[in-house]
């Protein structure tokens, strides 16, 4: 077979989850004898239209973009295009995804499906709190557009409090044992990611209410896993970064070789909770 | 009609947190008058120059300025009067060149682009007729405090004032610089200007002004002219008391210290572009001076000595010790009091007190490591007394005193730790008469009791009147060394500009 | 006369906000809070402060050092990642090492990286600016590489004690940090280690001409700033029972940001350990306050620019 | 004699690394990358690494008007964002705003964020470094209020212009940072108001005493500043045709960075617009260097720290 040459632009490789999809997707390509490059936008993305930009002059036959901004991205995006690269977005989306073809998941659906589950928990009523990623962050936007989309059909349940912890642990924990010895009546804690859930959860249970108070994130990371194994965390949305990773390959390598390919291939988030999670804890 | 007096400051009165520093002091100019302001270091001298000259404002009293009232907000209003300073403490930018200092905040321009080339030649020219050959593009950093001063002076001459006020000029220059200086200044006189003229130096004062007025404790005590009042008299308007022999060195000036032990020994000492093949030695119980003109490259050779720079090539040993390091000479009872008490005297945000003890934690310090507050406080109590500095407390940041104290803290410092030698360059640079006499004693003091010292002066009656020995050096070699007894003003004079050997037939 | 009755009260009074101008404005913010929302004044919810700000106000503790000589230390955010990770490294379940192995590895790693930047700085003259950033970035690249970009988890119980454990009311963390405070103020307030740091802060070279070992006191306070950085690493892994290689990002601004409204100058010879305390207060306070009264976290940052102006301008009067 | 002929010619090699340090490294770096990849030799790659670092580059021609007079601006990065994001939502398509009044409306944005960092810090005395933390965090919950935390899309093809356009090989926003760079180096070096700005950061009392201005000079500093912020922020949202509110983020220190590494001293007083270009191509030089190499991200990240280090210390060697 040809040694394509693909190219990787990923939004941030300080992201655990993107860490991961990359190196599948990098074990994948070595299996299949591509030649792999991987850049890192370092969470932004600006770098990543340049690191773009740089890959168009250098010359490569098929660009990668994990889009850490929907909006930049797309114009990087535009510039392969018009460079006759083939381009294809992986993971999550850019601003209007129908300019190339695109493997993952929407951010929107990973939001919905945690903000359906809790209203579910919660028999349509109660107060949840909020815990979103940075403000003005592509997955963060997406995925509290998931969530205040659900709560229109909930009207009877009540966000007390919505702040961002930009994607930390501690400031999860911070912000969640801030709003607990306020006294009020927390029913639900909707994460935007499981680092938040997991602080979120260890502050519930120091203040003694482990049990009393839905807990779930989004991403399924290892610790998140171990968690709803244990029946601490309640629940969270799986992105299968893996199969992404590998699956992403498989499409640049078909559009390398100048096979048509599909607009979308969804792989989507599963939902997991005590009662699946047996089926994706790997001792 | 022109008023009787181009200047007229009534009734000033002026309070900083926790000091008066003027009470209802005035002072009358007329012009064409040269006209000396003295008194004791923080009598409030600069204090109302500063005043006039924009950086203070006043908080009672008024100034008239050719009869009409005046009051600059800043200092750009005084300059735009005609109203120029020579500050005490120079005050130029370092990272600056030459030129650029002189026409700070007052650039030639086409209106849009700045004209480099004419002020480098101003400047030039300016300096030229002051005697100095100094590039107008070396930065100000790579001076001598003596060049600086002279940088300072040239400034205050650049634009034509009326009212120029010369804080302290020549405490850091020497006395060929000082005649080119009054030179210009009577000149300046002839034109009808006006010069507010501070100095702790009574000889100036008597060559040069017309008229005195003396301040003390920031009160007015009088005002008179200077063909009226006789040395003593005017010291005791200073000091409010009888001062006499101010140069008392009671230790014999004799030979005897040949057979004393050698307590350090320089060899051969040479750097580069600074100073070459320097040989001497300093005897337990004497005061060994050095005389030099401006640059003659004195205080790179002390700094050498001291540690602060690495020698090229030679040696300084004391007590038998190799020295190469500030940490070898301070343990081996050096100590050494600078020339520039801003760049590397004091850490002007710090307190008397912190000042005071830098150099000599140990001493009050319980096990080396923590701080006996209580000793230290003692101490430096007893320093500002002995030394008599002027501060409201020993808690004062020492950037707030006047800069004659602000020197008495650097000297208070070194005595503090009772050195074997004390290396002083300059060392009464800005301190008034009667203090200039307690240090006197002090060094007296020290070297009685077996201590040395070596002193950097430019201050030729101080330098012969405290020196056994003296050695002179001429850009950056050592032209001669004499007997305290051997030596006139002259003779020193000759051999600093390189003509000594006039003398050897 | 009475002008200067009326002169010396009116300098009193701005005497009073130039000394004590932070202090005020913390006590105003603590007395507003209290007001606006019941839930402020609780035991709990002013231990909770305390231990949320732990982590940075140990920071802050050796950033204090670092700015009182006139340097500044961009490198902590990085070291708090590095020494978390290795630290929960070792300390992972069934990892056989002692968790207070792990914790001397932890402190080791931050004293080579503050002593790292200390090098550059006070021998090779580096500016502190540029060789605290370049051990940032080496530093983090060194964790990246280290985790693979991946969170330690797993930690032992033994190790999780110092961030998950309270005496009665009050966490361990706080406990700590008072702890590192009063050494802080100790050391540098009480010996003579800490005056040489002052003075050279205040006049290096009039330090040096007066026998301070400028280098040896330079260097020192970057190894200062490391160990906390450190400490503040596993203070936070504890607290958050994971080692984050991204973590501690942007923690440097947050303790600059405390000493600095505590009074300190980045110009050097100025500055307190209490005070940065003092900082960190108004800003935690500010924060678990507007968090309290559900203010929307953009408006929260309008609020807090300016009312940290408000604290610093009061406390400026001075000139 | 021999001696004195050898200490002469080593004088003058550390003289020559001491002037020209950074330009000797700058070049080293740019001949090793020639060799080490072929693609980085080209005509479109060199003007890549212009164009992709022509916002930085923007940022820190003001920049080093602050550093110069001693001060640091902390808000650049959020007047990039509300600067960028003011504009873009004007210059949608169908807003029937000319995108020049736009662009105008961006640009004193930024000049609004100077002038406001500049008085607190000119007139109430606040270090600068917390009166420019105050405007970041304002301008960046305004911006956040603005745009309700999402990006701003859909603007017109005439705002696209200057991001996107290439006059023959030459990009648009080359052209405009080469401007700015000329302008900058003009007024630094060449006018009475350059001369100013040294003399308050290489002595304010001189400088006041001089009859300088020094409030009005300090304040202009920031409103500069805070003009190319905005500048820099209409580039970058025309570049990616989007009004980022988060966008910006930790641009103040690359700014700073290229700034101190092109010689300017954190303290004030020295430094230059073209040294803060020599310190962007160094930082941009090396990072399209180590992509095109195919360098891991965590190992770029440790390489860059230290040839920073190095780049700097070959400039340093002066004292
Ligand atoms: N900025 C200031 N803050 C507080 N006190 C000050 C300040 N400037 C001067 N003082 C005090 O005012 C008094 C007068 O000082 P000033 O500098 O006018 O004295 P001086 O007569 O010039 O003395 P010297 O001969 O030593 O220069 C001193 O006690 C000094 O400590
Ligand atoms: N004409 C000159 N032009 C430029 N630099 C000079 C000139 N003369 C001397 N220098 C430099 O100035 C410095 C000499 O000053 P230094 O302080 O050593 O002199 P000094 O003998 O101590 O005299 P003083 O302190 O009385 O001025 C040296 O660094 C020397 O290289
Ligand atoms: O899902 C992840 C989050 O958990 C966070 O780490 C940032 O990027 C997102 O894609
Ligand atoms: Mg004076
Ligand atoms: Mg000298």
């Amino acid at each position: 077979a040809e040694n394509y040459k693909i190219a990787w632009v990923d939004g941030n490789l300080a992201n655990e989850s993107n860490a991961i999809c990359t190196d599948a997707a990098k074990a994948y390509a070595e299996e299949n004898n591509v030649d792999f490059t991987l850049l890192d936008g370092q969470g932004s993305g600006e770098n990543q239209v340049s690191q773009i930009e740089t890959l168009i002059a250098q010359g490569v036959d098929c660009i990668i973009v994990q889009p850490y901004d929907a909006a930049a991205c797309q114009v990087g995006v535009e510039a392969a295009i018009d460079a006759d690269i083939p381009v294809l977005v992986t993971k999550t989306t850019i601003e209007d995804n129908s300019i190339c073809p695109f493997v993952g998941q929407d951010d929107t659906v990973a939001g919905e499906m945690e903000m359906e589950w809790m209203a579910e928990q919660l028999g349509g009523k109660g107060n949840i709190v909020v815990i979103e990623g940075p403000t003005g962050i592509s997955a963060a936007i997406q995925r509290n557009d998931g969530i205040t989309k659900t709560l229109e059909k909930y009207p009877d349940i009540t966000v007390l409090h919505t702040q961002p912890a930009d994607w930390n642990r501690d400031e999860g924990m911070s912000l969640m044992e801030t709003w607990l010895q306020e006294g009020k009546e927390i029913d639900g804690v909707v994460a935007h990611n499981d680092e938040m859930a997991l602080g979120a959860y260890d502050a519930i249970a120091d203040a003694g209410k482990a049990g009393e108070i839905k807990v779930i994130g989004i991403d399924a990371i290892d610790a998140a896993k171990k968690s709803v194994a244990a029946g601490e965390l309640d629940a969270t949305v799986l992105q299968d970064v893996e199969t992404i990773g590998q699956k992403t390959v498989e499409v640049a390598i078909e559009m390398c070789k100048g096979e048509k390919v599909d607009d979308v291939y969804n792989v989507d988030p599963v939902l997991l909770t005590k009662d699946n999670i047996a089926d994706y804890v790997t001792e | 009609m022109a008023n009787e007096y181009l200047l007229e400051i009534k009734n000033v009165r002026k309070e900083f947190p926790g000091v008066v520093a003027l009470d209802n002091v005035s002072l009358f100019l007329k012009r064409g008058e040269i006209h000396a302001l003295v008194g004791e270091n923080g009598a409030g001298k600069s204090t109302l120059m500063k005043i006039l000259a924009g950086i203070y404002s006043l908080d009672q009293g008024e100034i008239l300025y050719d009869g009409k009232p005046f009051q600059a907000k800043k200092p750009v209003d005084a300059l735009e009067k005609g109203i120029a300073m020579v500050h005490q403490e120079l005050d130029l930018i370092p990272e600056m060149t030459v030129e650029e200092n002189v026409f700070a905040g007052r650039e030639k321009s086409n209106g849009i682009v700045i004209d480099k080339r004419g002020m480098e030649k101003r400047t030039k020219d300016l300096m030229e007729s002051l005697g100095i050959d100094i590039s107008p593009k070396t930065k100000i950093k790579e001076l001598s405090t003596a060049q600086q001063q002279m940088v300072a002076i040239t400034r205050a001459l650049a634009f034509d004032a009326e009212i120029i006020i010369m804080d302290e000029p020549t405490s850091a220059i020497t006395d060929r610089e000082v005649e080119q200086l009054f030179k210009i200044i009577r000149k300046l006189k002839a034109q009808g200007k006006a010069i507010v003229y501070i100095s702790h130096k009574m000889d100036e004062i008597y060559s040069l002004t017309d008229q005195i007025t003396v301040f003390r404790d920031g009160c007015l005590i009088g005002s008179v002219a200077t063909k009226d009042v006789t040395p003593e008299k005017l010291i005791n308007m200073m000091v409010g008391r009888e001062l006499n022999d101010v140069y008392d060195k009671s230790s014999p000036k004799t030979e005897d210290y040949d057979e004393n032990e050698v307590l350090l020994k320089v060899e051969n000492l040479t750097r580069e572009n600074e100073f070459y093949n320097i040989n001497f030695e300093v005897k337990r119980g004497e005061i060994l001076g050095f005389f030099g003109l401006m640059g003659a490259g004195r205080t790179e050779v002390m700094d050498t000595v001291f540690g602060l720079r690495k020698a090229e090539k030679g040696t300084v040993t004391m007590k038998g010790n190799q020295m190469g390091t500030v940490k070898k000479a301070i343990s081996n009872g050096m100590a050494y009091i600078t020339e520039d008490r801003k760049i590397s005297g004091l850490n002007l945000i710090a307190s008397v007190k912190d000042n005071i003890s830098i150099a000599y934690m140990d001493m009050v310090t319980k096990g080396k490591f923590l701080i006996d507050f209580k000793k230290e406080k003692e101490n430096a109590d007893e320093l500002i007394k002995k030394i008599k500095i002027k501060c409201s407390s020993r808690d004062t940041l020492a950037g707030t005193l006047s800069g004659g104290n602000q020197q008495k803290i650097v000297i208070a410092k070194w005595f503090m730790g009772n050195p074997d030698l004390l290396i002083m360059d300059e060392p009464t640079r800005g301190i008034d008469i009667g203090a200039k006499a307690e240090i006197y004693k002090l060094m007296d003091m020290l070297v009685k009791s077996g201590k040395s010292i070596i002193m950097i002066s430019s201050e030729t009656p101080e330098l012969l009147g405290m020196s056994d020995r003296v050695i002179v050096m001429h850009e950056g070699y050592q032209t001669g060394e004499f007997r305290c007894g051997e030596l006139d003003q002259d003779k020193l004079m000759a051999y600093a500009i390189g003509e000594g050997n006039k003398y050897h037939q | 006369m009475n002008k200067n009755v009326d002169s010396a009260k009116k300098i009193d009074i701005s005497k009073i906000l130039g000394k004590y101008g932070v202090y005020i404005a913390l006590l105003v913010l603590f007395v507003v809070m209290s007001f606006a929302s019941n839930s402020f004044l609780t035991v709990t919810n002013l231990f909770n402060i305390l231990k949320q700000n732990a982590v940075y106000g140990v920071l802050a503790v050796g950033m204090t050092f670092v700015i009182v000589t006139g340097g500044i230390d961009l490198s902590v955010g990085a070291i708090v990642a590095l020494a978390a990770c290795f630290a929960t490294k070792l300390a992972q379940d069934g990892s056989g090492v002692p968790v207070i192995v792990a914790i001397l590895v932890g402190l080791i790693t931050g004293v080579a990286c503050g002593a790292f930047s200390g090098l550059f700085i006070a021998i090779a003259n580096i500016p502190a600016f540029i060789a605290t950033l370049a051990t940032c970035t080496i530093a983090r690249g060194i964790v990246f590489v280290f985790t693979d970009g991946r969170p330690i988890t797993g930690v032992s119980d033994a190790y999780k004690y110092m961030g998950r454990t309270s005496w009665g009311p009050v966490p361990v963390m706080v406990v700590i940090y008072l702890l590192f405070l009063v050494v802080g103020t100790f050391l540098l307030k009480y010996t003579k280690y800490g005056r040489h740091v002052f003075a050279i802060g205040g006049n290096k070279r009039a330090a040096l001409v007066s026998g301070v070992n400028v280098k040896m006191t330079e260097f020192l306070v970057y190894v200062i700033s490391g160990f906390c950085a450190a400490f503040a690493g596993l203070l936070l892994s504890s607290r958050i029972q994971t080692g984050q290689p991204a973590g501690g990002e942007g923690y440097e601004l947050d303790a600059i940001t405390a000493a600095v409204i505590g009074g300190a100058s980045l110009s050097g010879g100025k500055g307190s350990v209490f005070g940065s305390f003092i900082g960190i207060l108004v800003v935690g306070i500010l924060t678990n306050g507007l968090d309290l009264l559900n203010v929307s976290s953009y408006y929260q940052q309008i609020i807090k620019g300016a009312i940290i102006l408000l604290a610093v301008m009061a406390d400026r009067k001075k000139d």
